[in-house]
């Protein structure tokens, strides 16, 4: 039922120019760069807020102006799905853990937030208690309690209310036929067997089957408490009730909404958040390149978006030294791939996929993303940055620009000796992902396999087109040029969705290509893996044996350039969203 | 030619030789030419006659034998630039011709006024009867809306409409056929023009109408004591109103005397022509109506020598004569010209053996 | 008169009424002769995470799984009356006129549709103004000094005009003007006039511009064309013999009769990019109807797109309307019975 | 047409039809009507020029059909990646890459020859320029002598359904109809099908226009003394239909068509450009336009081309068009 976040993604209407695609990226940077801490506040050029705080800061004041190029799927916290969205929502929201607030790799670990101490699991790991700290209040000064939490959570399980955010409390708990609190006959919402709150304090999730990461759920935002006399369902996304530093003002959605300190956050209940501007106004639905142009000239603090700056902005930054210095080019954990459908002859033979594996010009690959900035030549699945990645390259070729020999090699073991013909199919309103099919049908046709492309609406591609199998099939898409970012950056968050053959749906997939035993052994295998270095050893494996099935193509791990206006403050890269983290940022003069 | 132009010149319509200065309107050899596409069209084509005040001068011709173009040109209503006038208009002592757009503009409407033939798209559909007029009036006299709107309803009354406080408001297409051809006139008077034109009035308008707006020209005529051109392709509408007749063929004049002699004696085969076909309510009823074979030249290649002798039965008497020599406009009795190469033995003969008894 | 305008409002209804129909059929009957199945449209109002049970309670909850009819009547009738949908603890209710609700937004559409409008009828009304007068200015300029190196200029840049497309024309503006030079906003700025009137001419001054000056072109043809056979009238040539100005001839003869067949065109112009203009909004990233229709378009959002057609087509039936009966205002000949 | 293009539809619309009134009612003797317009046409250079430059594009766009998609001589998807700038993606050197190599510079990121991809594109553009104009001519032309014709509730019947083809936002319509139409539609080829929906949307929303003018044409002409002779002598509605009333149809007809080619070639490009033209690798001039339009504040020089083209066809076809109207009716000029 997951499905990454972030490729679905803002509307792009046909001239605008959604250009690095869409929204922030799951995973952390960093592992490139040397160094470490906050030790040289007056370093700066390119790259400063990598690895460390740049013009670090404890003044408070000011605001901070955001603006987004599309607009949120929802600022509710039940049915929201970005890693922006997630990124921001700590502003206005407390979950029972976070990611830190700290640079680089720090910021992908998780920290206790609503709850005292990360969760105490049971022996056989299916239950995970928490404990909540006390003090903390809604924005109306009422208390938080237990139940706030699971009502909120048990809200977050109504798909037809909620559509937008994740599904991974509906598969992992054990809900015993329960679907929604406002179909529940415990007029408090509260009958949802699955979460138990013994007191005000505790809460505790049982599951179904064994789940070692499980803090990662305690994470998400749907774990942020609400009120339910406040409750309105689809509508409370207009008038979320704040339990962090800050509360909406204002709330015009579609358009822009301002948010000011809110009083009942206490201090000392939070050891996580500085709260440093007074005040956040956030415009949505702004022209993309308008935005860049005021980011670059300090009319705009942050593009919330998180993607990175716009083709044209791109080639200004690179060309200006000036702007140059101010800007950041960190590797993400947002991987840009193919899948290749064994589903479709010739391509159920593993020697055809090898073909395209070896044939397929990575470097073409990596210009249609925007060259070296845009991001870094992909050989496997797992990105470098996900702790304990390791570089495995299966197909190697000369300055990954195809190996046609061994190409035609594995053509005519696979009985195809001049090569055979195929569809290609890709987002109409993703520019890139069209250069990707281009490139692609450029390099593939050189050792005669022929790529016919075809171009399907961006907002219907995983739900009626590519991500179909029975459409895929039918209509011979044999490659579908995709992206994939994880939810979290680690093994399981990136990898399971994608190369899991379980995972399979009748629709809406971005995998559905990896369909290999194998593979899902070595998955299972690494679920159940309770020591963390093993358990990351055993996701490097599972990235070999998906390569060595050759049902999907790497291309490119996408890097962002993202810019950095002057006046902000306590600016740094958090490896845990590969976004500037939101929640540190101040604004100075 | 020259000679007889002179002559012509000199008199007045009623009896050209007598005081051959008083002439109120002068017409000296005017040629109205138009370069199109196909070639240079000869609407008029050295035309000459004169007129006094107090009297009325027919035009009569098919149609494109320059009649329009002729008044057109009097009142200097050719876009400059599209045609090429030559000769002399001259309007009591001012030629016309040479005059600035300005001059002839100021002369238009007060002093020369002209009745168009289709009132319903003469008149501008947008605007009320009584506006038209009271513009027409207030261009020349510097008068208050309401005094001119009194004279509107003065001029409405003076051309016999009924109610015309209440009718001065109505626009053109609630009037009748007849009530707006008198609104035309009304407007066209009411600046008491010394020189009126008047082309084809009656056209579209039933017999008794006809006569009605005949007789209200002749009418205000006589009240104005103005110059009167009426232009027509019947000849029947002129014969109890003109003073004179001229007689046009291909833009040049053909015959022209007065009205007694025009209808007791013609001259040219092509008046004959006119007469034939034309019913006739003061003879015996012939058989038939002789129409005049044959189609307008075109003005662009008028036919070599006489331009009327394709369709002249008479073509043929004078070898090719017809054929070769442009007839001289002459003189064949006082105040009476033609254009023919028949002599006047032949034309004597033909008209009382030939034509007569037809008609 | 009464009676007319009355029966010109009825059937102005019916025709809207057939508009709806059609406009409804193609979205919800096309895709399904296409080979979408239930479930597919369903899907389109899901979340990115739905599984196949999720999409079969939606698609009966959205009534995709009712006969055509019962929809469309559904549609019709919250139009009137308004609609209710249930929100999870409570149900919102969407008064009439109800254009649907968005169920990707969450949003009822018509407050959607009154927020774009302002945007789009400040981008029209204002090019419009610009364009009919200079597009009226230049055809009546051009006709009266017919044949003259002005009019050879303006004509030649008057068909240039009619045969670039606006989304170039929009482009170069863009690159000359906005990023080139400096001197204006680029698009996606726009500001409410009442916020900031200055900023808002900022934004719009080019859009306007550019958009005035495709039609500007096409008008001064017209405009051109329409005179040069009005100046051929009877009636010009008699108020010519009644000895007027040719200033007055001109002015109070010749552009009257000229402005009928301008202001037909003119109102059906105005009507269409009322609807939204597509191109330039989408050109210059406005955030007016006819982007907001091109997004609903992408993002398969069909009762945005049904609502933002059905205002698009009442705007071209209301401004079919009134160009009917200003004709009674303009031309005295016209009666209505 | 031009409404969805937000040109003034009076542009093309009304004032053909103006123009058109009093077409045929002059008649100089002794020759034909089609031959006085071709001397005039002849006489009119600039309309000339123009019919010689579409005759040239025209023989252009089928050579071009003939060397891309038969005999495969031109490639107009190869790449040119080592002239593309790694990082900016944008062509190095200046004017968007403008070489002897590449006259018109090239692509950004991929770097294909502009100018082979114009030439390529010329037939995809003129055809669906062509065919929709047939289709909707043949739509318009048939709904409108019969409405004329028949008069009556045909006439209302057939009034009104323009009336609700005229209320709708043609753009939207269509780009929600070409979107909605499988790929595989058909049956044919690369691009095949896709340029057949083009085709058949453009012309199918285009037909109300034409339709309007030959219905109120028809009105006119079904009032003159010659249909009424013909009906006297007892002829039947295909013999005045098609014997007597079509061939006076020809002149508006003709001079429609001209002008709505290049409508439909702006109608083509702006639904390229707004995302629902031809699949790649494939492109028309729209097409480019659409995605010079993403590139335009780095590499300006990407949209002038296509841009060019599509306007100097269109412009040429337009005078073509006011030459040809001239012509045919001299009132006009």
């Amino acid at each position: 039922m997951r499905k990454q976040r972030l490729v679905t993604m803002v509307a792009a209407g046909a001239a605008t120019v959604m250009a690095l695609s869409a929204c922030g990226g799951g995973g952390g940077s960093s592992n490139n760069n040397n160094n470490k801490g906050g030790g040289n506040p007056s370093a700066t050029g390119p790259n400063a807020a990598i690895g460390k705080a740049f013009n670090p800061s404890d003044k408070k004041g000011g605001t901070l102006r955001f603006a987004n190029a599309g607009d949120w799927d929802s600022l509710d916290p039940g049915d929201t799905y970005y890693a922006y969205s997630w990124n921001f929502i700590r502003l206005y929201g407390r979950s029972l853990m976070m990611f830190a607030s700290a640079p680089g790799q720090d910021g992908a670990k998780l920290t206790p937030d609503l709850a005292e101490s990360k969760g105490v699991p049971s022996e056989d790991l299916k239950t995970w208690t928490y404990k909540i700290r006390k003090g903390v209040k809604f924005d109306d000064g009422t208390p938080v309690t237990s139940k706030d939490v699971k009502y909120g959570v048990s809200r977050s399980l109504d798909k037809d209310i909620f559509p937008n955010g994740p599904t991974y409390f509906n598969e992992f708990l054990d809900l015993q036929g329960y679907t929604s609190p406002y179909k529940d006959s415990d007029p408090n919402g509260l009958g949802l067997k699955a979460i138990e709150t013994p007191d005000d304090q505790t809460i505790v999730f049982k599951l179904k089957k064994p789940f070692a990461d499980f803090d990662y759920f305690a994470g998400m935002p749907s774990t942020m408490p609400v009120p339910k006399a406040k409750d309105t369902g689809s509508k409370y996304k207009e008038k979320v009730v704040s339990t962090g530093p800050y509360k909406f003002e204002k709330v015009e959605l579609g358009k822009s909404f301002s948010m000011v300190r809110n009083e009942n956050w206490d201090p000392a209940t939070d050891p996580n958040r500085k709260a440093l501007p007074d005040k956040i106004t956030v415009q949505v639905n702004v022209n993309p390149d308008d935005l860049d142009n005021r980011l670059m000239s300090g009319d705009l603090d942050v593009d919330v978006v998180g993607s990175g700056v716009q083709p044209a902005a791109q080639a200004k930054i690179l060309a200006d030294p000036n702007l140059k210095n101010n800007s950041d080019n960190p590797l993400s954990a947002r991987l840009w791939f193919t899948n290749i459908n064994g589903e479709v002859a010739p391509l159920d033979n593993i020697e055809c996929r090898k073909a395209i594996q070896y044939a397929a010009d990575r470097t073409g690959y990596q210009r249609a993303y925007g060259g070296n900035a845009g991001g870094e030549v992909a050989s496997s699945l797992l990105p470098p940055i996900i702790p304990g990645a390791e570089k495995i390259d299966l197909y190697p070729s000369k300055d990954n620009a195809g190996d046609l020999d061994k190409a035609k090699e594995a053509l005519t073991k696979c009985g195809q000796p001049n090569g055979f013909e195929t569809n290609i199919s890709y987002r109409a309103e993703r520019p890139k992902e069209k250069a990707t099919a281009e490139s692609l049908q450029q390099s593939l046709g050189k050792v005669g396999i022929k790529l016919n492309i075809k171009a399907y609406p961006t907002g219907d591609y995983a739900k009626l087109y590519a991500g179909k199998p029975d459409f895929a099939k039918s209509n011979n898409l044999g490659m579908m040029v995709f992206g994939w970012a994880a939810d979290w950056p680690n093994g399981f968050g990136f990898l399971k969705e994608i190369t899991d053959s379980r995972n399979i749906k009748p629709a809406g997939n971005t995998n559905f290509s990896v369909k290999d035993p194998k593979v899902n052994e070595a998955i299972d295998k690494a679920m159940t893996e309770k020591d963390e270095n093993a358990r990351q050893k055993a996701w490097v494996e599972v990235d070999r044996k998906a390569m060595e099935s050759a049902y999907a193509l790497p291309g490119v791990v996408a890097k962002g350039l993202y810019y950095r206006p002057k006046n902000l403050t306590n600016v740094f890269i958090t490896d845990g969203f590969s976004e500037y983290d939101y929640l540190a940022l101040g604004v100075s003069g | 030619m020259k000679h007889s132009q002179e002559d012509l010149l000199a008199g007045g319509a009623a009896r050209p030789s007598d005081r051959p200065n008083e002439a109120f309107l002068q017409v000296r050899d005017l040629k109205v030419h138009f370069p199109t596409d196909d070639g240079i069209v000869k609407s008029v084509d050295g035309l000459t006659f004169s007129l006094q005040r107090g009297k009325t001068l027919g035009i009569v011709g098919e149609s494109g034998s320059g009649k329009s173009v002729t008044s057109l040109s009097i009142m200097g209503l050719h876009k400059r630039g599209t045609a090429n006038i030559s000769g002399e208009i001259v309007l009591d002592g001012q030629n016309l011709v040479t005059a600035t757009p300005e001059q002839v503009r100021s002369l238009r409407g007060k002093r020369m006024a002209m009745i168009f033939q289709d009132p319903l798209t003469a008149m501008h559909p947008y605007y009320t009867v009584g506006n038209q007029i009271i513009e027409a009036y207030r261009v020349h006299h510097n008068v208050s809306k309401s005094v001119a709107r009194k004279h509107a309803v003065e001029m409405l009354d003076r051309v016999g409409i009924p109610q015309p406080d209440k009718r001065v408001d109505d626009y053109p297409h609630q009037f009748s056929g007849g009530m707006r051809q008198r609104a035309m006139i009304a407007m066209a008077l009411s600046c008491d023009p010394e020189l009126l034109i008047a082309d084809e009035p009656t056209t579209a308008l039933d017999v008794t109408v006809q006569a009605q707006i005949l007789d209200l020209i002749v009418d205000l005529q006589k009240d104005f004591n103005s110059a009167v051109i009426i232009i027509t392709h019947d000849l029947g509408v002129v014969a109890e109103l003109a003073d004179d007749i001229m007689v046009m063929y291909a833009g040049r004049s053909v015959e022209y005397g007065s009205s007694r002699e025009i209808f007791a004696a013609p001259q040219h085969p092509y008046t004959w022509g006119l007469l034939g076909s034309m019913p006739r309510l003061d003879r015996e009823r012939s058989e038939r109506l002789l129409p005049i074979k044959g189609t307008p030249p075109s003005l662009i290649n008028v036919p070599e020598g006489c331009p009327f002798n394709p369709r002249c039965a008479f073509a043929g008497l004078n070898g090719d004569l017809s054929t070769t020599e442009r007839p001289e406009f002459r003189e064949v009795s006082p105040g009476h010209h033609i254009a023919c190469h028949l002599s006047g033995e032949q034309r004597q003969h033909l008209w009382t053996t030939e034509i007569k008894p037809k008609l | 008169m009464l009676a007319y305008i009355i029966r010109r409002l009825l059937g102005a209804v019916i025709l809207l009424f057939v508009v709806s129909l059609v406009t409804f059929s193609i979205f919800f009957l096309v895709p399904r002769i296409a080979g979408a199945s239930v479930e597919d449209m369903a899907s389109r109002y899901v979340g990115k995470t739905a599984d196949a049970e999720t999409i079969r309670q939606m698609a009966e909850k959205l009534g995709f799984t009712d006969p055509l009819l019962t929809q469309y009547g559904r549609f019709v009738s919250a139009i009137f009356v308004g609609a209710d949908y249930s929100t999870g603890p409570t149900t919102v209710h969407c008064p009439a006129p109800c254009l649907g609700y968005s169920f990707i937004t969450q949003n009822p559409v018509w407050p959607d549709l009154v927020d774009r409008m302002g945007v789009t009828i400040s981008l029209a009304v204002g090019a419009a103004v610009i364009w009919l007068f200079f597009g009226v200015a230049t055809g009546v300029l051009s006709a009266l000094r017919r044949g003259t190196v002005f009019d050879r200029a303006a004509m030649g840049v008057a068909l240039a005009g009619v045969s670039l497309p606006i989304f170039f024309t929009g482009l170069l503006s863009l690159t000359i003007f906005s990023y080139g030079l400096g001197w204006a906003v680029p698009g996606g700025t726009y500001v409410n006039f009442a916020e900031n009137p200055l900023a808002w001419a900022g934004a719009l001054i080019l859009p306007w511009v550019t958009l005035a000056f495709l039609n500007a072109a096409g008008y001064a043809r017209l405009t051109r064309a329409t005179m040069l056979e009005t100046m051929n009238e009877d009636f010009i040539r008699t108020a010519r013999a009644k000895g007027l100005n040719e200033r007055t001839v001109v002015v109070k003869h010749g552009l009257r009769s000229v402005l009928t067949p301008i202001l037909t065109i003119f109102g059906l112009d105005l009507g269409i990019l009322l609807g939204g203009a597509v191109l330039t909004e989408s050109t210059y990233s406005l955030p007016g109807l006819g982007k907001y229709a091109i997004d609903a378009i992408v993002n398969n959002d069909l009762p945005k797109v049904l609502g933002v057609t059905l205002v698009g087509a009442t705007f071209i039936v209301i401004a079919n309307l009134v160009v009917d009966l200003l004709y009674a205002v303009v031309d005295p000949r016209v009666k209505y019975s | 047409m031009t409404a969805p293009l937000e040109a003034s539809p009076g542009s093309s619309e009304a004032q053909p039809e103006a123009a058109l009134k009093g077409m045929g009612k002059k008649a100089i003797q002794g020759r034909s009507l089609g031959q006085i317009a071709w001397m005039r046409l002849k006489r009119d250079r600039v309309a000339m020029a123009s019919g010689v430059l579409i005759a040239v594009m025209v023989v252009a766009a089928i050579v071009a059909l003939l060397l891309d998609r038969v005999f495969g001589v031109i490639n107009p998807n190869a790449f040119h990646q080592e002239l593309i700038d790694p990082e900016q993606g944008i062509p190095t050197g200046p004017l968007g890459g403008i070489s002897l190599d590449h006259p018109f510079g090239l692509e950004p990121i991929n770097g294909r020859d502009l100018l082979t991809r114009i030439f390529a594109g010329s037939w995809i553009s003129l055809l669906i320029g062509f065919a929709a104009t047939l289709v909707s001519v043949v739509i318009g032309t048939i709904m409108g002598v019969i409405a004329g014709y028949f008069r009556g509730w045909v006439d209302t019947v057939i009034s009104r359904l323009m009336d609700v083809f005229l209320a709708f936002p043609l753009l939207l319509f269509a780009i929600a109809l070409v979107g909605v139409v499988p790929d595989s539609a058909f049956g044919l080829g690369r691009d095949g099908s896709r340029i057949f929906v083009l085709i058949f949307v453009i012309g199918f929303f285009s037909w109300p226009y034409i339709g309007r003018i030959i219905r109120a044409q028809t009105l006119s002409l079904r009032e003159r003394e010659f249909v009424d002779a013909s009906r006297s002598l007892g002829a039947r509605a295909p013999h005045v239909l098609f014997k007597e009333l079509l061939p006076n149809l020809v002149a508006p007809i003709l001079v429609y068509s001209t002008l709505l080619i290049p409508t439909n070639i702006l109608f083509e490009a702006a639904l390229s450009f707004l995302g629902v033209g031809i699949q790649p690798p494939s492109a028309t001039w729209g097409t480019m336009l659409s995605e010079a339009s993403r590139w335009y504040q780095v590499d300006a020089w990407f949209m002038v081309f296509p841009g060019l083209a599509i306007f100097i066809t269109v412009l040429a076809f337009n005078l073509f068009g006011d030459g040809l109207r001239d012509a045919l009716d001299p009132r006009a000029r």
